[in-house]
């Protein structure tokens, strides 16, 4: 947090010093961060939809407030790959040799927390997802070994990256499935197109092995969305009307622990939406869900709430009102959590007591598609 | 909603032989699912489009009914119209569908979002419907999805269009 | 303008078509354009001075109000090399092999009006100048053979282009004067940062031979802005006191015809300003400056009213006023001239009656920085 | 205006055996007066600079007296400061110069304004003063020019700083 402490010994001079003595010639040098994400440090995506070749993640200080640096992505740029130690991180981009032509190269391109500075880079398959930011889209496994993202060209694959050699294993087929859910360290599923899971396996090289399809599990007229919440134990898939499936992954094949709902009689008229629908606090038990009112097909509309639930008890705590809108909502992992929420179309990233739901402050003149919130993966404990 | 992409795609496979780009990117495709967005061009000339019947409103503005299940640039700001491609950019071969109902003959319709491709965003009349919008893994009918990747000039999101592929029963 | 007339196609039908009858299936095409650009055909540039990676250039048809298609540009897109006859032109292009770092390519890509695709490719010296798009740092010669484009390392260049044959002619060194002012169609000359002129010849291959320096034309305390304007016979310098410095290029060495005030006693206070400053129409010699009230370090300031000079008689014969600012002004040569205006931070295109100065449309929702205007090079005379 | 840049001009001459990019950047450019903008990168201590009297007024604002002359993104705004990058972009050694008054010592400085570059455009505080600001063609005293030309890590420009290089007198 070098920036901070510059910040500080500028203001400390200003008052000590006397007014007349003439300023020395300084030195321009380069910032650089803490070695490990703190655990109030977020980067915020914008994949700036008017502007898609330009498209870039800010790392901001929620707790000043500051904007800390950026990274600048490829073509549509999605989320991070966020190791979890805070230490270092991966960019998955896609480049074409003239801009919006050319040979296309993807790439994940390495970077220490420390400097921002691009490291080395691993060509991938030029597969790669392209469409909305999803973190379902590229997820880190739990243990931080291998990254696992999605292709889609139609065919349907995926390309395993090793994130400790920073080499890309390969691509394996999945077909008929698609995104990636993982559940531990070498374990994952997909989403089938008719509501069915397909689960899968990394061996110790981040080979995949796919095992037995689930049955179909969800309802043809109210999927589950690809918006899925981990808890750090379970995987919570919402749909357009209100319902939160909870996936049972301990067997071989995937089946529903239950299902429960967001929506009482009391709440008729109200739904899940959003791009990032919701957050979940482990330390607390906490479900942040983006709300709105609306009928069918508002399933993507921006929350004007955020309900919090005690997912253990299925039941729901507390209103925070968002005073606007919010397309997107995380909420940091440490024992005095914030809640994030930015919005398309607004510069403003907002950072509330997640507690509370109490409104701390707006980090102002951000990218106007802000989308993915990926709060530290360092808790501070 | 899954009975409606079930038509189309029952419809779009009575139609396949009609395909003109299609076959190259069915590959697995056609395995899961992905036919009903593996649309073909359809043959039918530009004279014939000329006189639809059954049209009002203003293809500019994203309240025309075409644009029930759009998400992105409207073509017809762009250069484009509802089929065609901006001057330069390439159709993709494959998109999603939606179903739109005609205020003229109250009758639905299925629409092919065809996104144009090889220049970067048009960035005019952008337009965001989601009647009937799938997720990402049921691709067939999601508007999420960038679909320039079927495309020679490569993955650029230039603009949408919104074909019509027939009646929708 | 095929664009047209399918839209003209639809209405038709719609009106026309009994109601009850049902859509037939379409077909999917790609628009074309006429060959030649027409006379009320306008390029604008969008730096996307925000997201620089993604600026891009419209066509718009400012008697319909339509945008006809656009190009995507490289980094820090700047101005098109139109050719005279309207059929083809060139784009200048910086792309670096990882978007924002790793390997630069400069190119010069070709483009036929007709179809506005991608064609041949001329590869530069990874030199060109960066920076605000000034026509000048990359101007077509008259004649339309060669395109010479400035380069600033800060070493100083240019690269010559033969638009003809759509190859690079090579590398001239210009030392210590930069931009590109021609003056026939073998013949240019440079600005100097002392306030000389450089004179320049291209032989028939393109090739540059540097003549003898002016001496100093230029005064240090009011020094020519880059944004010069040809009149198709002379080129005229503009200075943020409002002078105006009329070159003489017709010897060897150029020298200053006659400098005259575009500014009175009686409009004290007032200074031409802004990016694109001024725009001659040559058929009636009018000369259109945009002006504003400020004083000194206001140069780069955007116009609040447009000046309409007789250029020959050197007098004020006209005031438009805006409703708004304006920091770049351009207009079309033919018979029934269009006046031209756009505004960085506001995305509206603003379409005038070049005689009168009234408002005929805004054409809206174009890119946040435009910047330089281009008219069609056809007169339709 | 010119008055100035040549007192620019000849201090920077005194102070050029200071230099530590600047030789590979000066080649023919010292031939035509861009030394005063191919200024070194002074190696005064961190500590010192940090110790620096007479400052007052927010580095996060247009405001600020050190802003005279600039032209783009405060590196204040964007992970940097007054004298530093945002982490993980590269200083340009060489860049355009101004003179800005001081307010509270009333007293001319010579402020640097080296771009920071290899990350995309950052965006936020938007800044354009011009005072002293020198045509194209004058290039040691132009904001207009992308001055990230000189550096390592190539042309992408990010935001730029405002550095004291001492008094202007």
């Amino acid at each position: 947090m070098k920036t901070l402490t510059a910040f500080t010994a500028l203001c400390l001079a200003t008052v000590a010093a006397p007014a007349t003595a003439q300023l020395q010639p300084e030195e321009l040098t380069q910032e650089t961060l803490a070695e490990v994400m703190q655990p109030h440090w977020v980067w915020v995506n914008d994949v700036s939809f008017d502007r898609m070749l330009d498209g870039r993640a800010y790392l901001l200080d929620a707790d000043s407030g500051q904007m800390l640096g950026m990274i600048s992505g490829g073509y549509g740029h999605g989320s991070l790959l966020l190791a979890e130690d805070g230490k270092t991180f991966g960019v998955p981009s896609i480049h074409l040799s003239r801009g919006v032509r050319g040979e296309r190269t993807d790439v994940v391109t390495f970077y220490k927390t420390a400097d921002l500075k691009a490291g080395t880079e691993a060509i991938i398959p030029p597969k790669r997802f392209s469409g909305m930011p999803f973190i379902s889209s590229a997820p880190v496994m739990p243990g931080g070994r291998f990254a696992v993202l999605y292709n889609f060209t139609p065919e349907q694959s995926v390309t395993v990256v090793d994130m400790q050699a920073q080499k890309t294993v390969g691509e394996f087929v999945t077909s008929g499935c698609g995104l990636v859910f993982p559940t531990g360290p070498s374990k994952f599923f997909l989403i089938c197109g008719d509501g069915a899971l397909q689960p899968a396996t990394l061996d110790a090289e981040g080979k995949v092995t796919l095992g037995k399809t689930s049955k179909k599990l969800f309802a043809d007229d109210d999927p589950v969305t690809e918006k899925g919440v981990w808890t750090g134990k379970q995987w919570l898939f919402f749909t357009p009307s209100g319902k939160v499936h909870v996936i049972d992954h301990a067997k071989d094949v995937p089946s529903l622990a239950k299902t429960w709902s967001l929506i009482t009689a009391a709440d008729a008229g109200w739904r899940p939406g959003a791009l990032q629908t919701a957050s979940y606090h482990r330390a607390t038990g906490r479900l942040y869900v983006l709300m709105h009112e609306g009928g069918p097909n508002t399933h993507k509309d921006p929350g004007t709430e955020i309900w919090v639930y005690d997912a253990a008890k299925q039941a729901r705590i507390q209103r925070i009102s968002l005073d606007g809108m919010a397309l997107s909502v995380a909420v940091s992992q440490d024992a005095k959590p914030l809640l994030y929420t930015a919005m398309p179309g607004e510069t403003d990233f907002k950072v509330r007591d997640a507690m509370t739901g109490e409104l701390i402050r707006k980090i102002e003149g951000l990218g106007g598609f802000m989308t993915v919130i990926q709060p530290s993966p360092v808790t501070g404990q | 909603m899954t009975n409606r992409l079930d038509r189309i795609m029952e419809r779009l496979s009575r139609t396949a032989a009609r395909g003109m780009s299609r076959r190259s990117f069915f590959g697995r495709a056609s395995a899961f699912g992905i036919t009903a967005a593996s649309m073909p061009l359809l043959p039918v000339s530009r004279a014939n489009a000329a006189q639809q019947p059954g049209e009002s409103g203003d293809p500019q503005s994203c309240d025309y009914w075409r644009y029930c299940a759009i998400d992105g640039f409207l073509c017809s700001c762009c250069g484009g119209s509802t089929s065609s491609c901006p001057p330069g950019t390439e159709p993709s071969p494959i998109t999603w569908v939606g179903t739109c109902r005609n205020p003229v003959d109250n009758k639905d319709y299925v629409i092919s979002y065809n996104d144009c491709c090889g220049k970067s965003a048009c960035g005019r009349c952008m337009c965001n419907r989601n009647e009937g919008d799938t997720p990402v893994h049921q691709p067939a009918g999601s508007n999420d999805i960038n679909w320039c990747l079927g495309t020679e000039v490569g993955v650029v999101y230039n603009c949408s269009t919104a074909v019509v592929l027939g009646a929708a029963d």
